[in-house]
């Protein structure tokens, strides 16, 4: 049985003041209405009681990256004679995500995949992800447009998580599932957990219970959207309100796609790896001046095939969408990748 | 950045050939001594001056920017300045609301044979620009 | 890339006070600089074998030379490089004498300043593109816009050059105000009869299209190929019948139209022509003083016209012409007497302008040469010249001098004492300026010779006293209050702008100063050019000028065209706005700020509607480049990302 | 008015236009969403209420053909400045306009709600009664207005073809710019600080700018170009800042004040306030306001030799 531990709501921050002393702790915080994950500082108060607006994917995966420096040396005595000095950015701190949600824990699980596949291991992104104890909130009610539960997920799934906790009445219940989870179990102070496993077990599956279910059965749904590819009509209605922004990809606690591009001023410069978004005109776009992609709804059929169809493909079955709705939730028209796929599935 | 720290700070200049590079040539050949900072950038006509230009240079590092172009009426292409005019002075009015001091930013007109002119409006704004200091205290990481 | 810098010592004008070779060393440290030397005189026959010699040996690719102003020697060494097998393009001038050695005093400042321009220049020419101008053709025809002394010259010389020349002249006959002079000075030989065989040359020439009592209507195109259209102005008169036999003058009831040709010194009929040598010799109807106009009933002139050339239905007309270059000589105007209340002038029939003076003395004048006053027709016995009447007056915002006043009082003052032996000649002057040929003497010779009194000092008024007017005013000389009762008062009137010079500059997009006088390219070396290439200026619409001056920018002006037409082909230049038509999303505002009109909208096969630019017409401003949102419109040779690397280069290194 | 009114008027438009942009429920009773309507039996879903909030003129510039577009008061500044600027041919666009006083700032209704699912929403009266799970809350109106709905002059659209109502008047005070003039009391440091904390939270998702009607570069924004080179990839506060700037700058003399760009960030960055700043310098300067008069030319692409309001400045 893992000893899971206890904790009163008010002894939150203690832990975190506790953890901060070992590792850099990000937590959710409230900017104005947004809630978003910064570095705790003391005193800073979390914002639990929802979801982040942006899932904290940056924290391993960050919006831009500086992969390394370059610096050019010029001999003095021969100016054509050019010598060139790399220096990579790879030491990075320990690290806790706390208190974010089970489907952003489980984004991570769908980039690992990607870049820790034996052959093409990203060093980047081991490093961060080897580094960083992820501490999830189970979530006790569902948010709106999110749908974990139609994407094979839950409101308590650990997938992804190192360290599970439910809020119930009074305090939070911290159940480890990994090692790592273990480590902070075994650090910190907690009273035991096991009598409240019971309690927590109701609050997750009423949650369960609440959250909306706009489709089902998607084992045949991968081959049915490549049936749908050619099929432009579907697409372009499906598409006609699409703004063709990237919030949906850049909320996305699945999206991994980077562009990567050089800064240089005088003889030193950058490597920078940057999120990019499918939903982008330029995201396709070929030196040449052609683009594969050149309408809005060639590139929304490419961000839902790649979540519904590609991955699952590639990656046994497993859908790349964690059911957050962040890209309903916040998307500027409203577009539902929900609806589109059960309209998919009815096409 | 390579200007000499202490002694000058980072003032960028855009001069249309015409009228204000002109003048600034006729300043040198009468030897009307000037402070040092200014960078000059030469553009065709002030009106080729995109007001964000000057938004990129004080972001990036600039402690002031002055632009400078033909007298109106007297533009080269004739209606340039009168474009650079108004777009200027909106940029002008919007700097103070970013937070950034209105008089970093400094459009004027002078023709090619105000040299005399000319070392008194680059006197008096790096005059200025010293007096208000770096915008930039400490120059802002790349990341 | 392989940029090569060549730093200038300028003899010491640059060495100095800037230390050259440590801006040479700093410079190999740049970014792609392969090479980077100094020079003693990089601009001279030597300094460029240098540079060439360089190009070769460090197999450069682009080429940086700091040095003077690129407005003194950027060609010079665009030429350089372009021997050298480099496009001429791939040079950048970095200013370090004029604006660094010459305005600092401390050298470790100026080296470092140096050392910048440099880098500067280094990261924009690390952006450039090669450029290569295209040729067009030219239409080698000329517009002259004047028929005045100066236009008729221009004229005449671009005709005997072998040009087809259309001559406009807003006024019904050629001669312009010289033609309205009785004697010039200082040979005091008669205008008209210098000025008379230049106008039958010009109304005879086969090569010289005239089209009298026209105006420029709208000017479209580019140097080589303008189109324009001109109003010819209804005459109510057809001139392909008129004779000019004046029986329509003789005959005509109205008879107190206004003299426009002597400037209103007495009244004339509402038909008329306006002086006997007046080419074209035609008669013309002033509807605002005909009858037939004004009461709908009359019809003597056309009842009279032996040739029944009358016809009081004529419209305007519209021509079109084809030119490939424009000579400006549109002339000036004089300040009205009433705007000189002090002298009374407007007031006092007997204040009159030197203008009109010259008609009253012109024996085919109103008068026929006997000097009367206007109040009484009777001689004047005692006439006062005023000088500066209106000029070097800040107050009425005229602050220069109208040039020419100074020699015509001298001369009228000395025709006044051959017309009039026992009378007596006053000039009030503030200075007198006589620097022409021969100038000066001729005003001493009034002085000594005909006893003409100058006073040096202003008229503080002008008031009548019975028929007399008296004259106050200070003789700064002998510090005394003068008072003079003359009979006749002769202002000079400032010269100004022709009334609508400034409409005519914008059509011809050229510039004017604060007082309308139009801008020449530049003041030593360009006084003929204006910035609008193809546009010439001749005579005084460029500022007041007298006759051998007027007459010598006409042949200047004339000469700049034939050398132009010269070439069959004209060389566009390459820095003008280009359009990346896969980027353009046809939102049509370089269309709409563009002062040339040089963008027009292209529609593509795919149905997208983009922007396109008329090469030869694009001046290359770059506003277009400014107002462009997406980036797609780009100026070459200084496009945003050439701009933003010299920003960058100086904020972010 | 009643939705019957704009069913019927979207029918008897239908068969002239490919199709009509209109709203439906989006993915539940709080949000609404755009919907294409090309058949007459869609014409049932068709909804109006005060949660239909975006500027459905946006899409007017990229479709082709005939379109028809409902249209509020504030959205119909969108359709004049597309006129002034030849951005759509007026005539191949059928304008059903809707008199309104006000939407609603569906932040701000989330915000009251404790960001719990809407399970019901209902308007009665001055009220919108929102269902969670948790509770049944009465929110008045006028407690989650936009801010561009304070101001509102524009009851009934200033273009439209048809109007589904009666034309109202509006019913609110005329811009008076507090907010700016009030922002502009705090002291230079404070701005500058004020935006580097809001542009710190932009992730660059451009939201702003794909709902921003007048962004008509759209894919060919400068933003994201390497020629020019306006801004790079990097996530640094610069370069947001630039992103603003940009906008902003592209946007003078052309805002028409929907705050499309503010109510679509997801970060929720005040980015309309900027657009607004220079919107009241540029009605002082050229008394000019975007939107209102189709011949008007935006007064960043024209002049006047002599600027009655423009002084030369002195140093």
């Amino acid at each position: 049985m893992a000893e899971c531990g206890f904790l009163a709501k008010e002894k939150i921050n203690t832990l975190i003041e506790a953890l901060a002393k070992k590792f850099q702790v990000f937590v959710p915080v409230l900017e104005g209405e947004v809630v978003l994950f910064r570095g705790f500082e003391s005193g800073k108060s979390l914002c639990l009681s929802r979801p982040a607006n942006l899932p904290p994917k940056g924290i391993i995966f960050p919006a831009s990256d500086v992969l390394f420096r370059f610096n050019f040396q010029k001999d003095p005595e021969d100016p054509k004679k050019v010598s060139v000095e790399l220096k990579e950015n790879r030491d990075f701190p320990l690290t806790i995500i706390f208190g974010c949600r089970p489907c952003d824990a489980q984004g991570f699980t769908i980039y690992d995949r990607v870049y820790l596949t034996p052959e093409t291991v990203d060093p980047y992104y081991r490093e961060r992800r080897e580094k960083t104890t992820i501490i999830t909130l189970a979530c006790n009610a569902p948010f709106p447009g999110c749908f974990c539960t139609s994407v094979g997920r839950g409101p308590a799934t650990t997938e992804g998580s190192d360290l599970l906790m439910t809020e119930l009445e009074k305090g939070y219940l911290f159940v480890p599932i990994t090692e790592k989870g273990k480590e902070i179990i075994k650090a910190a102070e907690f009273e035991d957990g096991s009598p409240y496993q019971e309690e927590a077990k109701k609050v997750q599956e009423n949650a369960a219970a609440l959250v909306r279910k706009p489709f089902e059965h998607l084992e045949k749904l991968p081959q049915k959207l490549l049936s749908l590819f050619e099929n432009t009509q579907f697409w372009e209605k499906e598409a006609a309100k699409c703004i063709s922004c990237g919030a949906c990809t850049y909320l996305c606690p699945t999206c991994y796609c980077f562009n990567i591009t050089d800064e240089q001023v005088g003889n030193t410069g950058e490597r920078i790896r940057s999120w990019d978004s499918c939903m982008f005109f330029h995201f396709t776009l070929e030196a040449s001046g052609h683009n594969p992609r050149p309408n809005k709804y060639h590139r929304l059929r490419n961000r839902v095939n790649h979540k519904f169809s590609y991955y699952p493909q590639k990656y046994n079955g497993v859908i790349a969408c964690c059911g957050c709705g962040r890209c309903i939730r916040y998307c500027p028209m409203s577009v539902d990748i929900s609806e589109i796929v059960a309209h998919a599935q009815g096409a | 950045m390579s200007y000499l720290a202490g002694k000058e700070l980072r003032i960028i200049g855009f001069l249309c050939n015409w009228c204000s590079y002109g003048g600034a040539d006729t300043a040198g050949v009468a030897r009307f001594k000037q402070p040092t900072d200014l960078r000059i950038i030469r553009v065709p006509c002030s009106g080729r001056v995109n007001p964000l230009f000057v938004v990129k240079a004080l972001l990036n590092g600039a402690d002031g920017v002055l632009v400078s172009g033909c007298h109106p009426r007297d533009c080269h292409y004739s209606e340039g300045n009168f474009y650079a005019r108004r777009r200027l002075e909106m940029l002008k009015r919007l700097l103070p609301f970013l937070g950034i001091d209105e008089r970093r930013f400094h459009y004027t007109w002078v023709s090619a044979s105000e040299g005399a002119r000319w070392q008194k409006v680059v006197t008096d704004f790096t005059k200025i620009i010293h007096e208000l200091g770096p915008l930039h205290p400490k120059k802002e990481s790349t990341e | 890339m392989r940029v090569g810098v060549f730093i200038c010592h300028c003899g010491n004008n640059i060495a100095g006070t800037v230390e050259v070779a440590k801006v040479a060393e700093e410079a190999r440290k740049m970014p792609g600089v392969a090479f980077a030397t100094t020079y003693m005189y990089t601009c001279s026959e030597p300094g460029q074998e240098e540079i060439k010699a360089a190009i070769a040996r460090e197999k450069l690719d682009r080429v940086v030379v700091a040095a003077c102003s690129p407005r003194m020697h950027e060609l010079t060494f665009r030429r350089t490089v372009e021997k050298a097998g480099l496009n001429r393009y791939f040079f950048e001038m970095a200013n370090i004498r004029e604006h660094c050695s010459w305005i600092g005093e401390d050298k470790e400042l100026n080296t470092n300043k140096a050392i910048e321009a440099v880098k500067i220049a280094v990261e924009k020419v690390k952006q450039n593109k090669p450029l290569f101008p295209s040729r067009f053709k030219i239409n080698k025809r000329v517009l002259v816009i004047g028929g005045g002394v100066a236009g008729m010259q221009a004229a005449l010389d671009c005709a005997d050059g072998g040009l087809e020349v259309v001559l406009v002249e807003k006024s019904p006959s050629l001669g312009g105000m010289m033609a309205r002079l009785d004697k010039t000075f200082p040979t005091v030989d008669c205008s008209i009869c210098i000025l008379g065989p230049k106008m039958v040359d010009v109304s005879q020439h086969e090569k010289i299209t005239l089209y009298a009592y026209s105006e420029i209507e709208e000017i479209k195109g580019y140097v080589g190929n303008y189109q324009i259209k001109i109003r010819k102005k209804a005459t109510y008169v057809d001139w392909s019948k008129c004779t000019g036999c004046g029986a329509c003058v003789e005959k005509c009831p109205s008879r107190n139209a206004y003299d426009y040709f002597n400037f209103g010194v007495a009244p004339c009929r509402a038909i008329n022509i306006p002086f006997p040598q007046a080419i074209p010799k035609k008669a013309k109807i002033d509807p605002k003083f005909c009858r037939q106009f004004t009461k709908g009933k009359c019809g003597v002139c056309a009842k009279i016209c032996p040739v029944g050339a009358i016809n009081y239905e004529m419209q305007d007309e519209i021509v079109s012409e084809e030119v490939g270059a424009i000579i400006v000589a549109s002339g000036y105007g004089l300040i009205d007497l009433d705007k000189l209340p002090e002298y009374g002038g407007g007031r006092y029939p007997d204040v009159i302008s030197g203008i009109q003076y010259e008609r009253i003395l012109n024996a085919s004048g109103p008068t026929a040469g006997h000097i009367v006053r206007p109040s009484d027709h009777t001689e004047p016995k005692t006439i006062v010249f005023v000088s500066c009447a209106g000029s070097r007056d800040k107050s009425i915002g005229i602050p220069y001098c109208s040039n020419f006043c100074c020699m015509y009082i001298a001369k009228q003052a000395i025709l006044t004492k051959d017309h009039i032996p026992d009378s007596q000649c006053y000039v009030f002057y503030m200075d007198i300026r006589s620097p022409g040929k021969g100038y000066d003497e001729f005003t001493r010779r009034a002085q000594e010779e005909y006893g003409v009194k100058y006073i040096r000092g202003r008229v503080s008024r002008i008031y009548p006293k019975g028929k007399k007017l008296v004259v106050k005013g200070a003789d700064t000389l002998l510090g005394t209050q003068v008072e003079v009762e003359a009979d006749l008062v002769v202002l000079a009137t400032a010269v100004i702008a022709a009334p609508d010079a400034r409409i005519l500059a914008e059509k011809l997009h050229i510039s004017y100063d604060p007082y309308g006088f139009y801008v020449e390219s530049h003041p030593k070396l360009r006084p003929v050019e204006t910035n609008t290439s193809g546009v010439f200026l001749a005579g005084a619409c460029q500022g007041p000028k007298d006759i051998p001056a007027s007459v010598g920018q006409g042949s200047a002006a004339a000469a700049k065209v034939l050398s132009m037409f010269s070439k069959d082909t004209l060389e566009s230049d390459p820095q003008i706005a280009r359009v990346n038509q896969n980027i353009c999303v046809g939102c049509r505002k370089c269309i709409r700020t563009c002062p040339f009109g040089a963008i027009e909208e292209q529609e593509l096969r795919d149905g997208r509607i983009v922007a396109k630019v008329i090469e030869t017409v694009c001046a290359g401003c770059g506003i277009c480049n400014s107002t462009c949102p997406c980036g797609a419109i780009q100026l070459q040779h200084f496009t945003d990302n050439q701009l933003l690397a010299e920003v960058n280069a100086l904020c972010l290194t | 008015m009643s939705i019957e009114r704009l069913r019927e008027a979207v029918k008897k438009i239908l068969p002239e236009v490919d199709v009509v942009i209109g709203y439906r429920q989006g993915f539940d009773p709080l949000h609404a969403t755009p919907y294409f309507i090309s058949q007459p039996e869609q014409v049932d879903q068709l909804i109006w209420n005060p949660l239909c909030v975006q500027n459905l003129c946006s899409y007017l510039p990229f479709l082709k053909g005939k379109v028809g577009v409902i249209v509020k008061g504030c959205d119909s500044r969108t359709i004049v400045q597309y006129m002034q600027e030849k951005l759509i041919e007026r005539e191949k666009i059928k304008v059903i306009g809707v008199p309104c006083l006000q939407v609603i700032s569906v932040k701000k209704v989330m915000a009251k709600i404790d960001y719990q699912v809407a399970e019901e929403v209902a308007f009665e009266g001055e009220n919108v009664i929102v269902k969670t799970p948790k509770e049944t809350k009465t929110i008045p109106l006028a407690e989650v207005m936009p801010r561009k709905c304070l101001t509102c002059q524009l009851a009934t659209p200033l273009q439209y073809d048809i109007l589904a109502g009666e034309a109202i008047q509006a019913n609110k005070p005329a811009e008076a710019f507090e907010e700016i003039k009030e922002f502009e009391q705090l002291s230079l440091e404070e701005r500058r600080r004020y935006w580097e904390r809001e542009f710190d939270r932009c992730i660059r998702c451009y939201a702003c700018r794909n709902a921003c009607p007048m962004c008509i570069c759209q894919d060919r924004c400068v933003a994201e170009s390497r020629d020019p080179h306006w801004t790079s990839q990097r996530a640094n506060l610069t370069e947001k800042f630039m992103f603003h700037m940009i906008h902003s700058v592209h946007l003078a003399g052309r805002c028409v004040g929907c705050g499309e760009c503010e109510r679509v960030c997801p970060m929720d960055i005040p980015v309309a306030k900027i657009k607004k700043k220079i919107s009241m310098d540029l009605k002082e300067l050229f008394d000019y306001q975007a939107g209102i008069n189709p011949d008007d030319l935006p007064p960043m692409y024209t002049f006047k030799v002599e600027e009655a309001k423009i002084k030369e400045h002195e140093l």
